[in-house]
């Protein structure tokens, strides 16, 4: 998915050829993704993340066929600025505010896996530790006790932000993201927002192998990504 | 006598023989808006009258340049197909007036550099310098800078790969934004500015033009900053990098689908400096229709808008059949385009305003007539007293607690406060990433690597700018050596003071002399750069303060190039490069334990320098840890190693100076015992890696842990 | 006619602008400062000069666009 | 005591995130809407209830953190 400002496109389709799957990029005017198994939305600056991140790609003709995919439970997932877009749509739950320092992060860091259900961790296991890139101002996530609770007692939490021992600590939460959450799904678990960029650890001359088992997750739901259906 | 009263081309930062050579080229006396563009396109800034006799001395040529210094940046060959264009830019002024936009809009302009040239950017770099922390303004000017480096590079989705930072009294009035930009393209993609064939199109893309940075160039870059400057100061320019994200996106569009007959960026001197280039780069002409032009002021002048230096804009020139698709590219990536020209034969630039005729000129003469100065130079006094002086001995103390003095120094400890601010993976081609010594980019589908490396020594240049320019120069090739490339071509960003002062002259023209002579020996060209005069603030001149940009080049690159985390327990340690040469002079032992600036610095050794970066080429791809001696000599060298991968180490039989000396053409490299092939050029074991300790034998030692945490703190702790 | 539309962010949730500029105010010595929030204004040029008109489609505006109710309450007001 | 801070960009300065939002607006149907600005706010809650004294106070604070005087206007109120 391209928007105005999308930066990861190139990254997120590279990455998944690597895993050996066809991708295409659409720009935000289709309105028509019926011959796709699953998209992704990448990170960027959508429309600069004027007015508030996310809050003008989500009206974006294209949207509409992604809240269908969404609801026809075909893997819907959002890397980063894509993660703002699909909470500013109203596909998932809260919403990316600033970091809790007010600066730009861009170090690896590392992710426990909570949940091996859904289309983004199916393929991982649980309590695993992940080392993987974090790109990002607004990557703060917010959400009222009860959403966050339900969340919780859902399973829908997917990784949360822990130290190299896989510890959640606050110590270890690198923007003040609530309860370290890097990512959630919705209840069905086919739609899923997350922080850091899996596309940036698939290749250990870039330092990191770990985004592999998240993006083959999104495969593993979708068989046939990318390709005609 | 104010500025009210003052005659209008006064007032426009022109002399009374300029205005007297505008009379000459037109005639008759100049309308308000020809006044307009000749003061700017005469400016130092776009003209670089003081300095282009001068730089003509640069070696610009080799088989691999393709475009060399001219145009928006220089473009060298990479092999199958492949092309690399890298350019730097000065911001300091507009960065002193409002850190954050006047940073931002930098690395704006140094974009549009790039891809005018049809490369896709793909890095930027931001050599920094700035007055010491102990200052809120300073610190205030640090953190705008680099949130404005932030905000616009990772918005405008370029990642920042490096630079550098110094701190010195002499930049507080006066901080330094340098940004150099890189970028690849395929070489049917290559475009230039020329504007041929009559009867072309040329299209204005991008933003709205407003009273942004009014005289910007001509008079904040090339005039010295003093009490009037608040009245001089120009409106600031707000960066917007999503509209510059699109106008990448819309051009590259542009340029893939081969609509663009040429292109120009509009940076200094917005549209009278992008109509005039382009029209006299093709030998041509151009009518210019400022109605076209959108605006977002109401009643705006003709000189406002020839003048206005709005961000994000690029003028294309097209043919007529052409336009209609290019309008369709520009509407799909949201990017306005309005046709404000057609390419005229006769050589003359003619633009209307509300159907009147508000200038005619010859459009090459904006350029090509400008005034050229050999200003007078002479040495400076100062020099005969500090190269008598200078330390040669330091009195031996605990080679611990001076290590962490140190690695104490904002502009020694980690950097990462800064560059983890910045997007520095995106595009997947980042192997070595800033905080090593150069960052080495891949370019994917093929072997081929690009490593860079940015340096400069605002103090080292003061004590003798010649030799201290060669040494920026090997100390950048080395730089993108020891990262397994071959040093492939330079940009440099000559950031002087005033250029009227005979002193400062001098130090420009032995600058180039001693950045000449480095190339030479290297036979690295000089693809680009930009000069930047004027950092003066109240009479005080900036230390003369060249900057190298060096790409270095490799096929294949190394598959696992050296990093200064890959150090583990048993592997031996040497120093590569010669040894006795003791050199304090502007060092940082002298700086900072010493609290001195004197003495003269060793000159670059003509035989030993080019052997000892050939090896570190080679050894690059073998060996797991290379790292090059610069500030803070060996034992600031050898710690950023130990850091980085947490293993102490034991080295051994170094004297006591030889510790902090800083002579040029060293790098230590460590290896598996005995593994260390045979060399041409002198290496020393000092010793093996292992344990927690950095040990320095009978000069003492310090704990990894506290060196850690100091080195850690060096910078975050004075914010 | 001009509208201006203040927005806040929820009270209970996260004002890192907030907490950090409190922070700032504190080390400079203004103690006297308890607390920092943080909000956005939009202005807003409109045609017509039914103003009841204008509140309730910029209303509308907000809820859709200008405002994310899931964290932010806004305020419109008709300044002239 | 609770003040407000009102932080505009100066005219005639570009105001790039006035021209997306407006254009967005424009896409979604509301052509009304004739230009759009942005703005900050900052609220701040103070002891002591000397107005004057306050508001003095708040200014200095403006010039030296909460606005940039090089591209921002600001005004300060009281709101209770
Ligand atoms: N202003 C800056 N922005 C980004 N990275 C920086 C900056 N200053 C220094 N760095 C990074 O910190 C590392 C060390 O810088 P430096 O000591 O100048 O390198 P060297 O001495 O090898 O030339 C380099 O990777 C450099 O790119
Ligand atoms: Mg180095």
């Amino acid at each position: 998915m391209v928007f105005p400002g999308t930066n990861c496109e190139r990254d997120v389709a590279h990455a998944l050829r690597l895993l050996g799957h066809d991708t295409e990029l659409v720009f935000h005017r289709h309105t028509d993704l019926s011959r796709y198994e699953a998209v992704i939305l990448p990170g960027g600056f959508a429309h600069g993340d004027y007015l508030r991140t996310g809050a003008i790609a989500r009206f974006s003709p294209v949207m509409t066929a992604v809240a269908e995919m969404a609801a026809a439970g075909k893997p819907v997932v959002g890397i980063c600025n894509g993660f703002q877009v699909l909470c500013e749509a109203g596909l998932l739950p809260g919403a990316l505010v600033a970091n809790r320092d007010l600066a730009f992060i861009c170090r690896p860091i590392h992710v426990r896996v909570e949940n091996t259900t859904s289309v983004l961790t199916a393929g991982a296991e649980l309590g695993q530790v992940l080392q993987i890139p974090l790109n990002s101002y607004e990557g703060n996530y917010v959400a009222d006790t009860a959403t966050l609770d339900a969340l919780e007692s859902g399973g829908r939490i997917l990784l949360r932000y822990c130290d190299d021992s896989g510890g959640v600590t606050a110590a270890a939460n690198p923007n003040g993201s609530a309860r370290n959450i890097a990512a959630v799904a919705n209840a069905a678990g086919n739609v899923a927002g997350l922080m850091p960029h899996p596309e940036r650890a698939v290749e250990s001359i870039l330092g990191s192998t770990d985004g592999i088992p998240l993006l083959a997750s999104i495969a593993a739901f979708a068989p046939l990504i990318g390709s005609p259906s | 006598m104010t500025a009210a009263t003052e005659p209008a081309h006064r007032q426009l930062g022109m002399t009374d023989d300029e205005y007297q050579l505008v009379l000459d080229v037109l005639g008759r006396s100049p309308q308000p808006a020809e006044l307009a563009m000749y003061s700017v396109m005469w400016s130092e800034h776009c003209s670089y009258k003081s300095s282009r006799a001068h730089l003509g001395r640069l070696p610009s040529e080799a088989p691999w340049v393709v475009v060399g210094p001219g145009e928006n940046a220089g473009v060298v060959d990479l092999g199958d197909g492949w092309l690399a264009a890298l350019r730097i830019e000065s911001h300091n002024h507009p960065s002193f007036v409002e850190p954050y936009q006047g940073a931002a809009t930098g690395v704006g302009g140094i974009l549009r550099d790039i891809f005018t040239m049809g490369a896709r950017p793909i890095a930027v770099w931001d050599p920094l310098r700035f007055g010491e922390l102990d200052d809120a303004r300073n610190r205030y000017l640090l953190k705008g800078v680099v949130a404005g480096i932030a905000g616009y590079g990772n918005a405008v989705g370029v990642p920042t790969l490096g630079g550098e930072i110094e701190f010195a009294d002499r930049y507080a009035s006066n901080p330094l934004v340098n940004v150099m930009a890189l970028g690849i393209l395929e070489r049917e993609q290559l475009v230039l500015s020329a504007a041929s064939g009559v009867g072309n199109v040329a299209i204005l893309l991008g933003a709205a033009t407003g009273r942004d940075g009014i005289g910007g160039a001509s008079i904040l870059a090339s005039a010295s900053f003093d009490e009037e400057s608040g009245a001089k100061r120009p409106s600031v320019q707000i960066g917007d990098p999503f509209e510059e994200k699109k106008l990448i996106e819309a051009c590259l569009e542009l340029y893939d689908r081969g609509l663009v007959v040429g292109i120009q960026d509009l940076g200094a001197a917005g549209i009278s400096c992008a109509t005039s280039e382009c029209a006299a780069a093709g030998g041509m002409g151009m009518d210019v229709d400022l109605d076209a032009v959108p605006v977002r002021e109401a009643d705006m002048t003709a000189g406002e808008i020839l003048m206005s230096e709005s961000q994000e804009r690029m003028l294309a020139i097209v043919e007529p059949s052409a336009v209609d698709e290019v309008m369709a590219v520009a509407a799909k990536w949201e990017v306005a385009a309005n046709p404000i020209g057609t390419v005229t034969d006769g050589g003359r630039l003619r633009v209307h305003q509300g159907g009147e005729l508000v200038a005619d000129v010859p459009a090459a003469s904006l350029s090509d007539d400008a005034p050229e100065y050999r200003r007078p130079s002479s040495r400076p006094d100062y020099l005969d007293e500090l190269w008598a002086a200078g330390l040669d001995v330091a009195p031996p103390a605990d080679a611990g607690s001076i290590l962490l003095q140190l690695l104490d120094d904002p502009a020694l400890g980690d950097r990462s406060w800064i560059y983890q601010q910045y997007d520095h993976q995106l595009f997947l081609n980042t192997v070595v990433e800033p905080g090593h010594d150069g960052s080495l980019l891949r370019i994917k589908g093929t072997t081929k690597g690009l490593a860079v490396s940015t340096d400069g020594h605002g103090r080292r240049c003061y004590l003798d700018p010649r030799r201290a320019t060669a040494r920026l120069v090997m100390e950048g090739a080395l730089n993108v050596a020891v990262a397994g490339t071959r040093p492939y071509a330079v940009v440099d960003n000559l950031n002087f003071g005033n250029p009227e002062k005979p002193e400062v002259m001098w130090q420009f023209i032995e600058t180039v002399a001693g950045m000449a002579q480095a190339c030479e020996l290297l036979q690295i060209p000089v693809i680009g750069g930009n000069v930047s005069f004027y950092n003066e603030t109240d009479g005080v001149d900036i230390y003369p303060t060249p900057v190298v940009g060096m790409l270095g080049f490799a096929d294949p690159m190394p598959t696992e190039p050296p990093r200064l985390d890959r150090a583990t327990a048993g592997m031996e340690i040497w120093l590569i490069g010669p040894r006795g040469e003791i050199d304090y002079a502007a060092s940082a032992y002298a700086r900072i334990v010493e609290d001195r600036l004197d003495g003269r610095p060793a000159a670059i050794d003509p035989i030993v320098g080019p052997e000892v970066i050939v090896t570190a080429t080679r050894l690059a791809h073998r060996l797991p840890v290379m790292h090059d001696v610069s500030a803070g000599g060996l034992a600031v060298a050898l710690a950023e190693i130990a850091l980085a991968s947490g293993v102490g180490f034991i080295v051994a039989g170094l004297g006591w100076d030889e510790l902090w000396d800083e002579s040029p053409h060293r790098f230590v490299a460590l290896c598996a015992p005995e593994a260390l092939p045979p060399l041409n050029v002198p290496a020393t074991r000092l010793g093996v890696m292992g344990g927690d300790t950095l040990y320095f034998g009978e000069h003492g030692s310090v704990g990894l842990a506290v060196a850690l945490e100091t080195w850690r703190n060096a910078l975050p702790r004075r914010l | 006619m001009k509208l201006r539309i203040d927005i806040r962010r929820k009270d209970g949730l996260a004002d890192p602008e907030g907490v950090t500029t409190h922070r700032a105010l504190q080390e400079l010595g203004y103690t006297a400062v308890t607390a920092a929030h943080f909000g956005r204004t939009i202005y807003l040029e409109m045609e017509g000069d039914d103003h009841a008109a204008a509140l309730a489609e910029v209303e509308v505006m907000c809820h859709q666009l200008l405002a994310n109710p899931v964290i932010e309450d806004f305020e419109i007001e008709v300044v002239s």
